[in-house]
């Protein structure tokens, strides 16, 4: 599109939007059938845990809100709701993100993986979230789906970690009860097992 | 509009801000409206004839004084333009020009009012009953200040005044080289600080157009000239001026 | 002794949950019809409310209405306000909000116009007890079990801070033994003036509750270290009786001190949805947490311990000013006195003690309260008086160690056990101290190497509270613990000590708990380190009662004395003809018939009303065994821990990084490898923050906080710890528990505080910053020769 | 007074070119908000301290991420994740400064969301400013960091003139000692501003750190060749290893002949509004060789000047420390 068009489709969606009042949604819809240039629609359908689902989405929700209060998907735990701790680390495209702290609208086309879809099609545990009630990892647990998330991506990436490379990988994820040594021994536990079902395999 | 923008203290409690500086426009428009009336008024009305600039040379302004009037004036503009510029969104190191031009403000008006009391004649400046007859009356003539030139200089003292008493006030916020700021004044007083001084800015900026393009009308030239060089001659002295009210010596 | 369950690792029911994000905490909850409420929270440190405007809040779409002090249960200061007319901290709740969904109650509280009128406020107890000194609170500014006025003279304000000996008055006072001749006796006398910043628990889940009313029951879904403790309290809070209340809490995102028992906002939920009739939401956000979440009571103090030749601690003088904040709060100085008393063995001790209020935020119970702080006071000292009498840091506290015998607190009150000197070798020989102490002071570039030892001390068990066990027709032992779910894991690791007793099957037990509707017995605290001896012991106490009843079933079945049965492979048979015998099915089948006290239609009258109602619960489903644990204990319970680190300390950043660290537990028996290890790694990385990391920053020109998030705040994460930590135990069974063990949650980290701090001391030659958390500025001030830049003993300033 | 905590009400706009994205946001002017990561964004709307009415999420545009050589040096788009800049392998060979200061900003999470762009543009950490008090940055007349009491451990000691805020950008820090370009592009017109002055302090602007107007979008930073393949030195001293902002950061670069440095860059973050480039010492080693000795001889340059406020004096010794590790390494 030409930016002198989409400039002018953007007046009058700004008239549309002064004419709607205050509130988003409304400046939203009177500005839903003439649009500027790149404003989003709110039904869009994600892909979750390898599942469409149709949603709902306001222009400013938060990924982790979207997952916890739309989807029911509980495992995403708002710790701190800044980035600042890790509990809501999910997955987009195999890569760790803190869902409190990123768009659910950014994420459109783009496939996220949550705790809830981390075990295989027969309920079988992953080898991390195994290896992490062997280690007894969890102490509180709060921290725990957020850990499980940053360790599946790491072994993803990484199949054969040393433990400094599994505590930087897992740098991003706080734990109040400091059960760091746990979760990482979990780490190397899973990849070895992993490893081995894959020379099995 | 308001007048004034408020915000929340560190509490949460709303306090002055200061002046709101929707008002610059609005007295810019004001001073440009006012000017282009006089224009239009001056034009239909008939051009007496201007005394002319011949003839013996009587002292309006002592050098001194002319001195004080034009670092006066330089400072002015200095602190105008460093002061609202940065407002109105243009970008520059201007906090220290301000303040220093603002000291040689102070300065020099603390000299002029020591030397208008003690040296001068401040009643020369006093508005009496019979200056506001000079509108009306074609035949009132002021003496050594017209009534529009006294309005205009005790407007400007009032505006001056305040604006350095208030800046002088808020050098308590500010680092300078003798000391660092604190926080003595209060965000309420604070507030009233920023507002008297941002008020008394807006003030002056409509004052000092007004006081420029008079400066440079025709029939004014003269005391513009004055004010550079000195001297009026017998003429525009005799045209402008009550002898009985003032009567100045041959100028040197 | 070969056991099936004690000191063997296990799956806990409730792990699976953790790492596949079904567990659900309180937040995670959503019913119909379900509102969200929001805080409104004082903007000033200290303020009465003269008026609370709503009315533009309430006319908003999807406002369903607020909820202020006068619609919640009334307070006496310090006690802590649900909500408040009188704000006495910086974020203290004063309204709550309603609304369909969080945004609206979010735009709802920006229209609310609540009317403030600022009153005096402090953030440092020092200043406080100036004589032109701010109170905390109208009532007063100090808090020795009531509220008072109290200021110093100007000069006794002068020489305090200037850490000289204190003359200011202290309210509160205990000491024992010749503390002259103690001095006297003593080769080497130190004097340090100290201050350990209190600093936020800032748990992991935010205390956030649901409630909601249902047939003349209040359902309370919330986040409690204890479960049945909570029940009382919490039902008080709401103004019901117990029975009424349906209170779960079947996880809890961490506590560590900050969510014992029933807190306010527990029971806001409560009350709005009694108020509006529907369910209410209250999700409490990190910035709230850290307002109400409770934060460590901090210290500012002067200390004074001789030492002999021999190296024998000859006598202590403690003085503790105590920053309490706003509320109540303050057995910390005298829990550092206890420690100090039982973990240096001083011929004679004296604790003064000045608990002051503070504007700033509400303390309580932190890991250790006042056992840690003073870890990272006295232990640094030691280290200072081995060098002045040319001991090794180990043998000095080995001279010291508390054996058996020890002593502690005023009173010189017995303890169950301890032995310490074997933690120390123990220790020492795996840390392999003897060669890693001749580093310390190693110069590398611009790296120093330091090495610790540091103690812990905790009280470490109870006592009188209720186990309750059950045996079901199909042969499952259930085994119902009125425990919370803290983390540990002791809500089902002390009722192993049943299926030991009754030798069952892990498989055939079903564990209860987290929810009152289980049938919970009545339960301590999970705090004080104390769930694992004293739950231990209470499940114990309901196996034997279960073990007797079988037993007299088994008889009157099968004839002969009760005395001839025993257990085995969940059967109770005759000693004498192992072949006659009933199966624990059997035996559950025969007394739901037999009923009375077997099937739970009576029990025994000393058990707690929370145990009865939850006995008449399960009247008539199977075995019931049930009891109040009266089994001796000859005193306190020490939970007993040592550190050891060894540093490298850069003198040109501040950093430093753990290259080593090791844990030593003296907590008797382990009854759970694994659950023991997450302690005493969990108390190193809680030490690591207190000793380095954890700030609590406050402006005492407007009282406001600067470390409310956990950037701020700085709690340790992956890169602020060892790679890895190491642990041990000694492992000596304790005469006073059925199984031998004790707990030890809290000193862990106490001795890691003591431990890192003793290690940055050895590397700058022996310099006490007498100060927590030392963070690299300090050390970059001391090592540049240029001084700190805070007042010496300020406090909530790092 | 509450402590905000959801997202509130704001349009999002996601275009698909640059021109676009300027255009929404000149019309929006002070309403509007540019939106890379999120990472400084969500925080500022969240807490309700700052309140545009719209985003304009810069996600969407083509052509300003990734990365591509150009004559000699690098042009990064400004919507490059940080992670990829870690790990580029032409950063990683030729500018290793920006990939060893890109891998210490906050957590891996947040340099995976977190963009080059974003990390330049981002705000002040000062706290009080953050809580969303009006202060000077805020558009008031009072400063609460630089008072008699005020807890001012993180601020300024250089450059303060009535706001003492420092920047907080680990990624700036590396730019301006590499002499990158910024490059800004505003309707159809585009700008090439160098590191240095894109970054602006108080005195100049106090509400803004940046050049950067409504309608101005950062879309790509230059690495000139100049800098390609030097020896660089790059720390960064936080309380924390892990979500944390420079207490000191230093950025060095070097280009050395025959033992002797012939030409370099030393810059300091976090000791000022801007990245500070310490000149004096730059001028003083030039000619000398790269070792303890210059570091010893030089490091008392780094500080002069340099006025400390109630809580941050440590930063004097410490930037001079970190001066002589620059130079020692």
């Amino acid at each position: 599109m030409t930016s002198n068009l989409s400039r002018r489709r953007f007046i009058k969606s700004v008239i549309a939007s002064s004419a709607a009042g205050a509130s988003s949604a409304a400046w939203y819809s009177a500005s839903a059938e003439d649009r500027p240039a790149g404003s989003v629609e709110r039904l869009v359908t994600l892909n979750i845990n390898g599942r469409k689902r149709p949603v709902d989405v306001m222009p400013q929700e938060t990924l982790a809100h979207t997952l916890r209060y739309k989807l029911g998907l509980t495992g995403t735990k708002l710790g701190c709701n800044r980035g600042e701790c890790g509990a809501c680390t999910v997955l987009v495209d195999s890569v760790t993100h803190y869902a409190c702290s990123m768009l659910t609208h950014s994420v459109r086309g783009r496939a996220v993986t949550t705790v809830e879809g981390l075990q295989d099609s027969s309920g079988a545990l992953h080898p991390v979230q195994q290896a992490f009630i062997d280690e007894l990892a969890p102490q509180c647990g709060y921290c725990t789906p957020g850990q499980v998330v940053a360790a599946v991506a790491l072994l993803r990436d990484n199949p054969n970690p040393t433990r400094e490379e599994a505590r930087q990988a897992l740098s991003g994820n706080l734990c109040r009860c400091g059960a760091y040594d746990h979760y990482l021994n979990g780490v190397l536990t899973a990849a070895k097992r992993m490893r081995s079902m894959g020379q099995i395999a | 509009m308001e007048l004034v923008t408020v915000r929340e203290d560190v509490w949460g409690r709303e306090v002055m801000l200061g002046v709101s500086w929707d008002l610059l426009w609005v007295v810019l428009a004001l001073t440009g409206a006012a000017i282009i009336l006089h224009l239009l008024i001056m034009a239909f009305l008939s051009k007496a004839p201007r005394p002319s600039a011949e003839g013996a040379q009587l002292e309006r302004h002592a050098g001194i004084d002319r001195g004080f009037h034009w670092i006066m004036a330089i400072s002015v503009f200095v602190l105008l333009f460093t002061g609202v510029l940065p407002i109105v969104g243009v970008n520059f190191d201007w906090l220290t020009i301000h303040w220093v031009a603002g000291l040689i403000l102070t300065g020099t008006v603390v000299f002029h009012v020591l030397r208008a009391i003690f040296w001068q004649r401040p009643k020369d400046m006093w508005v009496a009953g019979r200056d506001l007859r000079e509108p009306f009356d074609e035949s009132q003539k002021p003496g050594k200040y017209s009534l529009a030139q006294k309005g205009m200089h005790n407007a400007m003292t009032v505006l001056v005044l305040l604006v350095i008493g208030t800046g002088i006030a808020l050098f308590a916020v500010m680092d300078t080289p003798w000391w660092t700021r604190s926080n003595a004044l209060d965000e309420a007083t604070l507030g009233w600080m920023f507002m008297l001084h941002g008020a008394s800015t807006l003030g002056l900026i409509g004052l000092t157009a007004l006081h420029v393009y008079f400066a440079v009308r025709p029939e004014k030239r003269f005391y513009t000239r004055s004010m550079i060089s000195g001297w009026i001659s017998e003429d525009e002295h005799k045209s402008n001026h009550d002898p009985g009210r003032w009567s100045p010596d041959q100028s040197t | 002794m070969n056991r099936m369950h004690i000191g063997k690792d296990f799956i806990p029911p409730d792990i699976h949950g953790k790492v596949t994000g079904k567990a659900k905490y309180a937040e995670d909850y959503a019913v119909d019809g379900m509102v969200y409420a929001r805080l409104y929270t004082s903007p000033m440190p200290h303020a009465r409310v003269k008026n609370i405007d709503a009315e533009a809040a309430l006319a908003m779409e999807g406002v369903v209405g607020i909820l202020t002090a006068d619609d919640v249960y009334p307070t006496e200061a310090p006690a802590p306000a649900l909500l408040t007319n009188e704000p006495v901290y910086v974020g203290d709740p004063i309204l709550a909000v309603a609304a369909v969904d969080e945004k609206t109650a979010e735009d709802a509280l920006k229209k609310i116009r609540v009317d403030l009128e600022p009153l005096p406020f402090v953030v440092d107890p020092v200043d406080s007890l100036r004589p032109k000194g701010a109170s905390a609170r109208l009532e007063g500014n100090i808090y020795p079990r009531e509220m008072r006025e109290m200021r110093w003279a100007g000069s006794d304000v002068e020489r305090f801070v200037s850490g000289q000996e204190p003359t200011g008055p202290a309210p509160t006072e205990w000491s024992y033994g010749d503390l002259e001749a103690g001095f006297d006796n003593a080769e080497v006398v130190l004097e340090e003036s100290f201050v350990t910043t209190g600093y936020a628990h800032m748990s992991m889940e935010p205390r956030s509750v649901l409630s909601y009313w249902q047939n003349g029951k209040c359902h309370v879904y919330g986040s409690t270290q204890s479960q049945s403790f909570v029940v009382p309290f919490l039902a008080r809070m709401l103004g019901i009786e117990q029975k009424d209340l349906v209170f779960i809490a079947e996880y809890c995102g961490g506590g560590f001190g900050s969510k014992i028992s029933a807190y306010p906002v527990l029971a806001l939920p409560g009350y709005f949805s009694r108020k509006i009739g529907r369910p209410v939401m209250l999700r409490i956000t990190r910035e709230e947490e850290y307002y109400v979440g409770s934060a460590r009571v901090g210290f500012q103090g002067w200390i004074k311990a001789g030492f002999t030749k021999t190296g024998r601690v000859s006598a202590v003088d403690l003085y503790i000013v105590q920053d309490l904040g706003p509320k109540q709060a303050g057995g910390d100085a005298s829990s550092a006195g206890g420690a100090v008393s039982i973990l240096y063995q001083p011929d004679a001790m004296r604790l003064r003690d000045v608990p002051v209020l503070t504007n700033t935020t509400p303390r309580g119970p932190q890991r250790g309260p006042g056992q840690n702080q003073i870890a990272a006071v006295f232990e640094p000292m030691m280290d200072k008086a081995a060098q002045a009498l040319g001991l090794d840091p180990l043998d000095m506290r080995r001279l010291n160690a508390p054996d058996s015998s020890a002593t502690l607190n005023a009173n010189q009150g017995p303890i169950t056990s301890a032995y310490m000197e074997e933690a120390l070798l123990k220790g020492a020989e795996l840390f392999n101290w003897s060669e890693r102490i001749k580093r310390a002071g190693q110069r590398n570039g611009s790296k120093v190497t330091g090495v610790g030892v540091g103690q812990g001390y905790h009280s470490a068990g109870a006592s009188g509270y209720d186990g309750l066990v059950r045996l079901t027709p199909d042969g499952k032992l259930h085994l119902h613990s009125g425990v919370g779910n803290l983390g540990t894991y002791s809500y089902a690791s002390t009722t192993r000590a049943a299926a030991e007793l009754l030798k069952v099957n892990w498989d055939n037990c079903v564990l209860h708990y987290g929810n009152t509707e289980e049938h919970l017995p009545w339960s301590s605290y999970q705090a004080g380190s104390n769930t694992t001896f004293t739950h231990t012991r209470a499940n114990h106490v309901a196996a034997e009662d279960l073990l007797n009843k079988m037993k007299r079933i088994a008889a009157e079945a099968l004839g002969g004395d009760p005395g001839n049965y025993d257990v085995a492979d969940e059967r109770v048979f005759d000693t004498r003809n192992a072949a006659r015998g009933l199966t624990y099915a059997e035996v559950a089948a025969r007394a739901v018939s037999l009923g009375g006290e077997y099937s739970g239609e009576s029990y025994p009258e000393d058990i707690h009303e929370v145990t009865q109602r939850a006995v008449q619960g399960l009247a008539g489903s199977g075995l019931i065994g049930v009891g109040k644990d009266k089994l001796p204990v000859r005193g306190t319970v020490p939970g007993l821990t040592v550190g050891f680190a060894e540093i490298e300390l850069d003198l040109e950043t501040g950093k430093h990084e753990i290259i080593d660290f090791l844990a030593v537990a003296e907590c008797g028996t382990v009854v759970h490898p694994q659950g023991l290890a997450g302690q005493l790694r969990g108390g190193a990385v809680w030490g690591i923050g207190m000793a380095s990391l954890e700030r609590h920053v406050y402006d005492p020109q407007n009282g406001l906080p600067a470390s409310v998030g956990y950037y701020q705040t700085k709690p340790p994460s992956y890169l602020d710890v060892p790679t890895s930590t190491e642990w041990t135990a000694v492992d000596i069974a304790d005469p006073d528990n059925p199984v031998g063990a004790r707990g030890v949650g809290e000193p862990a980290m106490g001795s890691a505080t003591a431990a890192i701090l003793c290690a940055l001391s050895s590397a700058l030659g022996g310099h006490l910053f007498n100060r927590t958390p030392v963070t690299p500025d300090l050390i970059v001030n001391h090592v540049s020769g240029q001084g700190q830049s805070f007042d010496p003993m300020a406090i909530n300033s790092f | 007074m509450a402590a905000h905590d959801v997202m509130p009400d704001i349009e999002l706009f996601q275009p698909v070119t640059v021109e676009d994205a300027s255009t929404l946001a000149e019309r929006l002017g002070s309403r509007g908000w540019i939106l890379a990561g999120g990472q400084d964004t969500y925080g500022w709307l969240k807490d309700r301290a700052k309140s545009p009415r719209a985003m304009v999420d810069l996600a969407a545009i083509e052509g300003i991420s990734g990365i591509e050589a150009v004559d000699g040096g690098l042009r990064i788009g400004a919507m490059t994740s940080l992670t990829t800049i870690t790990r580029d392998e032409r950063i990683r060979a030729d500018f290793s400064l920006l990939a060893s200061a890109a891998g210490k900003v906050a957590s891996p999470q947040i340099r995976n969301q977190g963009t080059l762009g974003g990390n330049l543009v981002q705000d002040t950490r000062c706290w009080y400013y953050r809580r969303g008090l009006s202060c000077y940055r805020a558009g008031g007349n009072i400063c609460y960091a630089d008072s008699p009491e005020g807890m001012n451990r993180e601020h300024a000691i250089f450059g303060a003139s009535r706001c003492v805020a420092v920047s907080p950008s680990d990624t700036g820090t590396a730019l301006v000692a590499l002499d990158a370009t910024m490059i800004v592009q505003n309707g159809d017109a585009e700008r090439r501003i160098p590191a240095r002055e894109f970054f602006v302090g108080p005195a100049v602007n106090i509400t803004h750190m940046t050049v950067l107007r409504p309608g101005d979008i950062l879309t790509a930073v230059e690495l000139p060749e100049r800098w390609a393949g030097a020896d660089f030195y790059f720390e960064k001293v936080a309380d924390r290893n892990v979500w944390d902002f420079a207490l000191v950061s230093i950025a060095g670069a070097f280009r050395s002949e025959a033992g002797t440095i012939r030409d370099a860059r030393l810059v300091c973050g976090a000791v000022e509004c801007v990245p500070r480039r310490l000149e004096a010492v730059e001028a003083a080693i030039i000619g000398k060789p790269r070792n303890e000795e210059t570091g010893t001889a030089v490091a008392a340059l780094a500080s002069r000047g340099a006025a400390p406020l109630n809580f941050n004096h440590f930063k004097i010794p410490l930037m001079e420390n970190l001066v002589k590790r620059a130079l020692r390494a």
